[in-house]
C-alpha cells in the first residue's frame, strides 16, 4: 500500500468565504477514503483542490510523494486522478459519446492519431452504459436531453473507464436510483481492489460504510473527525454525520399527524439525542437492506 | 447479464432521421434554396451562368472568413477584428513588397506572420485577462483600424497602398490568389477554391478530430471542458489563428485582385462574417453549430445581395430587402429545424 | 394641430410655379448603370443620382443605380452590371487600379464606359470614353487657394469618414495651397452629436485655429453647432452645397462653398452615353469634361437657395 | 379529502423519445402521493407537465376538476402548484435572496407594492434558511457561489414558502445530508397535515414509505404499479423499486474483496432474489434508522 | 433552536466590504477615475470647465442610449438596431410634422409610437420565432437602415429631411430636448438632464421593483426564470420598448438640435452603446450588470474619445489609441473587480 495523495493542513478561501481550513488527508493503492460533511461543509471544495480545478491556499498537497500546486485538470489528469464532480462536468449540447471521451479521445490508427474514431467511440460508450443498467441506443443524443441520473451514470462511466491511480467521486449515488446506486459501488470496490485509491463523498452513511476504509469528517470546513474504519462502527458514523442531533426524534415527530404546521420553524429538536438502531455487521447471510446494503464488509 | 435488465430508456425513432433532422445546417440549405428560387423567378439575369459566377465570388468571400468564425462561434468567441485583419493583411503584404523592393512573395510570408500575430494577441488576451472576446477584439479592432491608417500613410503618404503589379512574384501571387478560370461561361475565381479548401478542412477538423471536440466542448461549456482536462486556452487561441489565416487569405485576395489596398475597408465586414455563421445554424452562444452552415448562410447572403441588384429592386430599399430576407430565412431555418425535430408522426 | 408656418404647405406655395415637361426621343430603351463608391444616404451623391434620373428620363433609358463604399463590393457590383447586360456603363474610379479588371471585361463585352466625379487619371487607360467630373486633389487646392486670398491662419479639415481617399485629396490639396497652418481631425460622419463634441473639443483645445473646413453639407451645419458651442469667432467654409450651407452663405456664418455640381456629373454622363449610342458623339472628343471647382460664396446664396432646397444643387 | 389533481393516460414525447405512456394519477388534499422509478423512467418528464413546463401530448390533466393544458409554469403557479425541480431552477447570478423571492416578490406597501420590500426579503429568506439548518449571513451571494446541497435547500424553501395548495418535489433529498433530508421529510409531512397535496419523487423507499400515502411506480415511460399504502409494504416497494432484481446479492459481492475487475461489466446478477430485511413498523420508540427513518406512520 | 444547531456555512468577511467589491460597476468608477487623471496629465485644455462640458455632452449621448440597452443587456438580449433606430426617431418626427404641417409635437408623438411599435416587433419576434436577439435586431437593423433612406426618398425626395426651425412647437421641443443652461462657464445641455433622469429611473427599477428581479433573472437563466413563473417574454418585450423610448429621446435631440436630419446617420453607433454596457461591467452573456456602470462606461468613452482630441495626439492614430484606452479600461475594470472579491487579507 503505497501512499497515492497526502493533504496536510490545506485551507481554501473563496472570496471572502472560508470554505476550507486546516484539512488533512492521506490516501492509499487499494484503499476507499471517504468524506462525509453536511451540506457547504466544504466536500466538494476539497475534491476540486485534489481535481485540480482550484489551487488551494494552504497546507501541502503531495502526489506520489512530490509536492505540486495543481494549475489544471489537465495536471491532475496526467497525474492519474480521474473526477466525477457534483455537476458532472458535462457540455450539455455535446453528444453523449463526445462527452464521455472528452480530453481523451481515442484516435484512428491508420491516421496517426490525429482522426477520431468516431464509431469506435460510440461503441464504446454504448458498451460501458449499458453495463451501468443504461441502454441508450442512440448515443448521438446531446447529454443535456438525457435525465439527471442518466448524465450522472455517463459521467462516472467516463470516470471509470479512464481512471488511473486514484479516482475521485463527488457524491455519485445522489441522484442515482436502487439499481444504479449498486452499479456504483460495485465498481468503487472493483477499482479499490485493481489497486486504485478511490475517494469518495457521500451523505449515505450506509453507502460509505458499505466500501470505506477510512472516513474524514468535515464540518463547516474543519475536520471533525478521521477514523480508520476499524476505530468506528456504523452506529458512531452516523451520529457523527447528523451532527450528534437526533433524528429519530424527527420520526416521532412525523409520526404525529396533529403536529401543527406553525411547528415548521423548529423543525429538529436539539434536546432528545437518542441511540440510533444497531444494524447487524456480523451475519453476512443476513440479507441487507437492498436499498442502502449495510452489510460490513470483512476485513481482508 | 440478460438484455432484458437492461433499461431500455423510452423508445426511440430512427437515428438516421433523428440525425439529419439534429444537423444544424439543413434548415440553412432549404433556406438557400428557398432564396435561390425566389431570386430564379423574379430576376431574369439572375439565371444567368455568368451571374452565378458573380455570386459564386460574392460568396466566396464572405465564406472565406466565415468558415474560421464559424469555428470560432462554435468555440464560444466573437471576433470584431475579423473585417479589418482582412485589409491589415492586404496593407502588409503590400506595403512590405513595396517599401523592401522584395519579390511579393516576401510581402505575402510577413503578412502571414502579422495576421497570424494578432490572432494571437487576441487569444492570449482573452485567456490571460479572462475579459469577453467581445470587448477584446473591439479593442483590436480599433487598434487595427487605426493602425491601417496610421501606418499607411506613414509609410505611402496617403491612405491607399501603391500600385505593385509591377514587381517581381505579381503574377505568381496573382495567379495563386487572384486567378480565374472560365468553364462554358461560367468564371470561377481562385477565392472560390480557397473556399471550398477551407470549408472542407474546417468541416473535417470539427467533425474528426480530437481538436474539433475541444471547439464543441469549450463553446458548450467551458468550465466543464477544463474538468475533463481540455486545454481551453490553448483551443481558443487556435481558433484566433485560424481566424488570422484565413484574413490572410481574403487580404491577399484583395491585394492581388485590386493591386492597390485602401486602408480605410473591412469596418463592418466582421457582422456579415457572424452573420453568416449565424444563418447557418451556430448559436451566438457557442457550443453549437456547423462549418458546412456558414457556407450556406455566406451563399444566402450573396445570393440575396447580388439577386436584388439583378431583380433591380429600388435601390434605396436595398438594405430593407437584404434585411427582411436574412430574417425571413433565418425564420425558414428555425421552422424547418422545429418540424424536423418533432419527426414523422 | 396645425403649424401655420414652414412645413409642406409653405414647400407647396412656393413650388406653384415649377413644372416639368416631358422629353421625346425615338431611340430604343436602353439600359444605363451607374455603380458609385459612394455611402447609403449621402446627399451628394443623391444629387449625382438625381441628375442622372432626369437625363435616363429625358431620353428613355432604364437607370440602374448601385453603391457600395468597399472596392471589392463596388468590383462586384460593376460585374453585376455587366451581367445585366447594359447598353451604357457610368462608374466612379475613386479606387482607381481596383477597377481595371473589371472595366477591361465591360470593355470585352462591349459596353460603352464614361467615368464620373474622381478618377480622371485612370478614365482614358482604362478605356472609358471621357470622364465628367472634378478631381478631388484640384478641388482641395481651390479651396485652398481661397482660404489663402482670404487670409486664414490656422485651418481645421474635418473628415468625417476616416480612410476615405477622396476626403484625404480634398484635404490634401487644400493643405497644398492654403499657406498657413494645417490640421485634420477625424470625426464619426453617422453621429452628428459626436461630431459636433469633437469638433467643439479640438477648438477648445486649439485656440489658434481661425477656420473649420467641412468636406460635407450635413458636416457644415455640424461645424456650426460646434462653432457655437465653442463661442469663438472661426470661420466655416466647406466643400459640396445643402440647404443649411447656403442659409449659412446667406447669414454669413459660412464664408464659401466648393462646389463641383453633382447634379451635372449624373445628368451628363447619361446624356452623354445616350449621345454616343444614338450619334455616336463625344463631347470634348473623349477629353475629360470638368464639373468644378466652383467657389459659391454669399452673393451666389440667393440665386441657389431654390436649387438646393429641391436637392438638385 | 377533495382531488386536488388528476392525469389520465398522460403521454409525453420528446422529438423523437417517448418518455412517458398512458401514466395516471390523482392527488387529493393532505395526501402524499410518491413516484418511483429508475433513472430514466420519465419522473421528471412528468413533474414538469404538472408544473406547467411542458404539455402533456395525450391523456387528460385535470386542475381541481377542471381540464388544463398548462402552456407556463406561472399558469400552474396560479392555479396553486409549487414545484421543487430536480436541476432546481435557481438562476446562478443572482443573490440568494432575489432568488429566493423570484416570481413572487414581495412589494412594499408605501410604494403600492410597485418598490421591493428588499430588506423585508432579505429577513425572509435568512430565516427560512435557518429553519432549515442552513445560516447563510450574507443572503446577497450569488446563489451559484453555494454549495449543491445549499442550493437544494433554497429551492424546497422557496416552494415551502409560497407553497399553495399542491407541492411537487423532483428527489429534493438527494444532495442533502442526513439532517437536512429529515427537515425536508418534516416540511413535506407538516405541509401534508395543512391539507396540501405533495407530489414527491425520491430514490430512497424510506423516505418514500415513511411519509407517502400512495406510490406509483414508473418503468420505461410506463406505469409499472400503482399502490395505496395499505396494500403494500416496504419490503414489497422496495423490491419492486429495484426492478425485482437483487440487491443483497451485491452486497455479497462487494464483500468478495477477490471479485475479478472483469466482473465489472455484469454487476448485478438477476438471478438470485432475495427477501429484503424486514422493518420494525411497530415500535415508534424504537429509535429508526437516522439516516433513513423507516418509522411507519401510523394511520390516522 | 439553539443558534448552535445551525450550520454556519464557512465563515464570512465583512458583507459590506463585500458588497462594495461585488458591485459591477466598481472597476468601471476606477477605470473612469484613471482615463481622467491620464487626460488632465496630458491634455492641459481637457480640465477647463468649458471642455468638462464638452466631454458630458458627448457622453451624454451615448448615455442615453447605454442606460436602456444595458438592461436589455443585463436581460441577456442585444439590439443591433439601437443606432439607425435613434435616426428612425428623428426622420419620423421631422417628416410628420413636416408633411402635415402640424405643429412639431405631433411628429414628436408620432415618433414615439414609432420607436415603441419597433420595439415591440423586436419582442414580438424574439419571443414568437425564438431566434437569437442578434439574428433578430439584425434584420431589423437592416430593415431601418434601408427604410430610412427609402421613407425619406420618397416622402422628401432627397436623403435628408427638410428643415423645420420655422414651423410652430419647434421652439418648445428645442427646450425639452436640445436647450442648454451655463452655469459658470459650465454648459450643460439637456440631454445631460435626460441622461441623468434616465438613469436614475433605470437604476431604480432594476434595483428596487419587481420588474428588475425579472430582467437579472431572464438575462442570468431563461429557463430556470420561466420554471418560478416569471413571463420572460413580456418582461424581454418591456426591455425592447425602453430602448425604444431612449431612441426616442436621443433622435428628438438630433432633430430639434440639428433641424435637418440625414438619413444615413446612425449606423454602428449600436456597438458604442454596447461597449459602454460591457465597460460598465454587464456581461454579454446576460443576468449581471448595473445602469450605472452603462453611465460610467459612456463617461469613458466620452472621456477617451474627445481627451485625444484635447490631447492633440496624432489624429491618424485615432483609432488606434481609443481601442488601446478602452482595453486598459476594461482591464483595469477586471483587475479591481477580481482584488476587490479576494479581499484584504
Ligand atoms: N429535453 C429532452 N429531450 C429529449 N429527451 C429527453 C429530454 N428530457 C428527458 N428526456 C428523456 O426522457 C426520458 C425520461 O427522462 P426523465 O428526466 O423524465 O427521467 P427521470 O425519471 O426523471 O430520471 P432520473 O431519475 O435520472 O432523474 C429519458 O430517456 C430522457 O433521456
Ligand atoms: N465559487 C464559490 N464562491 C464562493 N463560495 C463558494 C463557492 N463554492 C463554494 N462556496 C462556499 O464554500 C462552502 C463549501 O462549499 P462546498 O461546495 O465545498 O460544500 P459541500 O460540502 O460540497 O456541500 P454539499 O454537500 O451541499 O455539496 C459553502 O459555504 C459554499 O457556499
Ligand atoms: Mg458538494
Ligand atoms: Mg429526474
Amino acid at each position: 500500500m503505497t501512499e497515492l495523495l497526502s493533504l496536510t493542513g490545506i485551507g481554501k478561501t473563496y472570496g471572502t468565504v472560508r470554505a476550507l481550513e486546516d484539512v488533512s488527508l492521506t490516501l492509499r493503492t487499494g484503499e476507499i477514503s471517504c468524506v462525509l460533511g453536511d451540506n457547504g461543509a466544504g466536500k466538494s471544495t476539497l475534491i476540486k483542490i485534489i481535481a485540480g480545478l482550484h489551487r488551494h491556499d494552504e497546507g501541502t498537497f503531495t502526489v506520489a510523494g512530490e509536492e505540486v500546486r495543481l494549475d489544471s485538470p489537465r495536471q491532475a489528469l496526467d497525474r492519474g486522478i480521474a473526477t466525477v464532480y457534483q455537476d458532472l462536468a458535462v457540455v450539455p449540447l455535446m453528444p453523449v459519446w463526445r462527452n464521455f471521451f472528452l480530453g481523451s479521445e481515442q484516435g484512428h490508427k491508420r491516421w496517426g492519431g490525429l482522426r477520431i474514431d468516431a464509431d469506435g467511440m460510440r461503441a464504446t460508450t454504448r458498451r460501458a452504459l449499458a453495463d451501468m443498467g443504461i441502454d441508450l441506443p442512440d448515443v448521438d443524443r446531446p447529454i443535456g436531453t438525457l435525465s439527471g441520473g442518466q448524465r450522472q451514470c455517463v459521467a462516472i462511466a467516463r470516470a471509470v473507464h479512464f481512471g488511473a491511480k486514484v479516482l475521485v467521486l463527488d457524491e455519485p449515488t445522489a441522484a442515482l436510483g436502487v439499481k444504479q446506486s449498486g452499479v456504483v459501488l460495485k465498481y468503487v470496490t472493483a477499482a479499490r481492489d485493481a489497486g486504485l485509491g478511490v475517494v469518495l463523498i457521500t451523505h449515505n452513511p450506509h453507502h460509505a460504510y458499505l466500501v470505506g476504509d477510512h472516513f474524514t469528517l468535515l464540518k463547516r470546513g474543519r475536520m471533525a473527525g478521521s477514523h480508520a474504519r476499524a476505530e468506528i462502527g456504523l452506529e458512531q458514523l452516523t451520529t457523527e454525520m447528523a451532527g450528534g442531533s437526533d433524528l429519530a426524534e424527527l420520526s416521532h415527530e412525523l409520526a404525529r399527524p396533529t403536529a401543527p404546521p406553525a411547528d415548521l420553524a423548529h423543525p429538529v429538536d436539539p434536546a432528545h439525542p437518542v441511540d440510533p438502531a444497531p444494524a447487524d455487521p456480523a451475519d453476512p447471510a443476513d440479507p441487507a437492506d437492498p436499498a442502502d446494503p449495510a452489510e460490513e464488509r470483512p476485513q481482508p | 447479464m440478460s438484455s432484458s435488465d437492461v433499461l431500455v430508456q423510452g423508445r426511440e425513432r430512427p437515428a438516421a432521421l433523428r440525425r439529419l433532422a439534429g444537423r444544424p445546417e439543413l434548415g440553412a440549405l432549404i433556406a438557400a434554396v428557398a432564396v435561390f428560387l425566389v431570386f430564379a423567378a423574379v430576376a431574369e439575369p439572375f439565371l444567368r451562368v455568368s451571374s452565378f459566377g458573380t455570386v459564386l465570388y460574392a460568396a466566396s468571400t464572405i465564406g472565406i472568413m466565415a468558415v474560421p468564425v464559424s469555428l470560432l462561434m462554435i468555440g464560444g468567441e466573437f471576433d470584431l477584428s475579423a473585417g479589418v485583419l482582412v485589409t491589415t493583411a492586404a496593407l502588409t503584404s503590400s506595403m512590405v513588397s513595396y517599401q523592401l523592393t522584395a519579390v511579393t512573395w516576401v510581402g505575402v510570408l510577413v503578412s502571414l506572420a502579422v495576421t497570424l500575430a494578432v490572432g494571437l494577441f487576441n487569444g492570449w488576451m482573452l485567456s490571460r485577462t479572462k475579459l469577453p472576446s467581445f470587448i477584446v477584439t473591439l479593442g483590436t479592432f480599433l487598434m487595427l483600424t487605426g493602425a491601417n491608417l496610421g501606418v499607411t500613410k506613414l509609410v505611402s503618404g496617403t491612405v491607399s497602398t501603391k500600385p505593385i503589379s509591377d514587381m517581381e512574384g505579381f503574377a505568381s501571387c496573382r495567379w495563386l490568389f487572384a486567378s480565374e478560370v472560365t468553364v462554358g461561361g461560367l468564371t470561377i475565381k481562385a477565392t472560390v477554391w480557397w473556399w471550398l479548401g477551407l470549408l472542407l478542412a474546417g468541416s473535417w477538423v470539427l467533425l474528426r478530430t480530437r481538436f474539433g471536440n475541444w471547439v464543441y466542448a469549450v463553446g458548450g461549456d467551458a468550465a466543464a471542458a477544463r474538468a475533463v482536462g481540455v486545454p481551453v486556452a490553448r483551443t481558443k487561441t487556435v481558433l484566433y489563428l485560424f481566424v488570422g489565416f484565413g484574413a490572410w487569405v481574403l487580404g491577399q485576395h484583395l491585394l492581388f485582385s485590386f493591386d492597390t489596398v485602401q486602408s480605410g475597408e473591412g469596418v463592418g465586414n466582421e457582422l456579415i462574417y457572424i452573420v453568416a455563421a449565424v444563418i447557418g445554424g451556430c448559436l451566438i452562444t457557442g457550443g453549437y453549430g456547423s462549418v458546412v452552415g456558414s457556407a450556406l448562410g455566406a451563399l444566402i447572403f450573396g445570393m440575396a445581395s447580388k439577386g436584388i441588384i439583378y431583380a433591380q429592386w429600388n435601390p434605396d430599399w436595398f438594405k430593407f430587402f437584404l434585411g427582411a430576407m436574412l430574417l425571413l430565412a433565418a425564420l425558414l431555418n428555425t421552422w424547418v429545424k422545429r418540424r424536423a425535430e418533432r419527426g414523422p408522426r | 394641430g396645425c403649424s401655420s408656418t414652414g412645413g409642406r404647405r409653405a414647400e407647396e406655395a412656393r413650388a406653384k410655379a415649377s413644372a416639368t415637361a416631358g422629353g421625346a426621343v425615338t431611340t430604343p430603351r436602353w439600359k444605363v448603370a451607374m455603380v458609385t463608391h459612394a455611402g447609403a444616404g449621402d446627399a451628394f451623391w443623391d444629387t449625382v443620382r438625381k441628375g442622372a434620373e432626369q437625363a435616363a428620363a429625358k431620353d428613355n433609358i432604364t437607370f440602374l443605380y448601385s453603391n457600395d463604399a468597399q472596392t471589392q463590393n463596388q468590383v462586384q457590383l460593376v460585374q453585376a452590371a455587366i451581367d445585366q447586360k447594359v447598353d451604357g456603363l457610368l462608374v466612379t474610379l475613386a479606387k482607381g487600379e481596383a477597377m481595371a479588371d473589371v472595366l477591361g471585361k465591360a470593355k470585352a463585352a462591349g459596353i460603352p464606359v464614361i467615368t464620373i466625379n474622381s478618377g480622371q487619371e485612370f478614365s482614358a487607360r482604362f478605356g472609358a470614353l471621357t470622364h465628367i467630373g472634378q478631381d478631388e486633389s484640384t478641388a482641395g487646392q481651390a479651396a485652398g487657394t481661397e482660404l489663402a486670398a482670404r487670409g486664414r491662419k490656422n485651418v481645421l479639415c474635418v473628415i468625417h469618414e476616416q480612410g476615405n481617399v477622396g476626403q484625404e485629396q480634398r484635404c490634401g490639396g487644400a493643405r497644398g495651397t492654403a499657406g498657413g497652418a494645417f490640421q485634420v481631425l477625424y470625426v464619426d460622419g453617422v453621429n452628428m452629436p459626436d461630431a459636433r463634441a469633437a469638433v467643439s473639443a479640438k477648438l477648445q483645445a486649439d485656440p489658434a485655429i481661425d477656420t473649420v473646413l467641412t468636406l460635407s453639407g450635413p458636416m457644415a451645419a455640424t461645424g456650426l453647432q460646434a462653432i457655437q458651442d465653442a463661442r469663438r469667432p472661426v470661420e466655416l467654409d466647406t466643400f459640396d452645397l445643402g440647404t443649411q450651407v447656403v442659409s449659412g452663405l446667406k447669414a454669413g456664418t459660412v464664408g464659401f462653398a466648393v462646389d463641383q455640381q453633382p447634379y451635372l456629373q449624373g445628368y451628363e454622363g447619361v446624356d452623354l452615353l445616350w449621345l454616343y449610342r444614338s450619334n455616336l458623339d463625344m463631347l470634348g472628343g473623349g477629353k475629360p469634361v470638368a464639373t468644378g471647382p466652383q467657389i459659391l460664396t454669399k452673393d451666389d446664396a440667393d440665386a441657389l437657395a431654390e436649387y438646393v432646397a429641391r436637392g438638385t444643387r
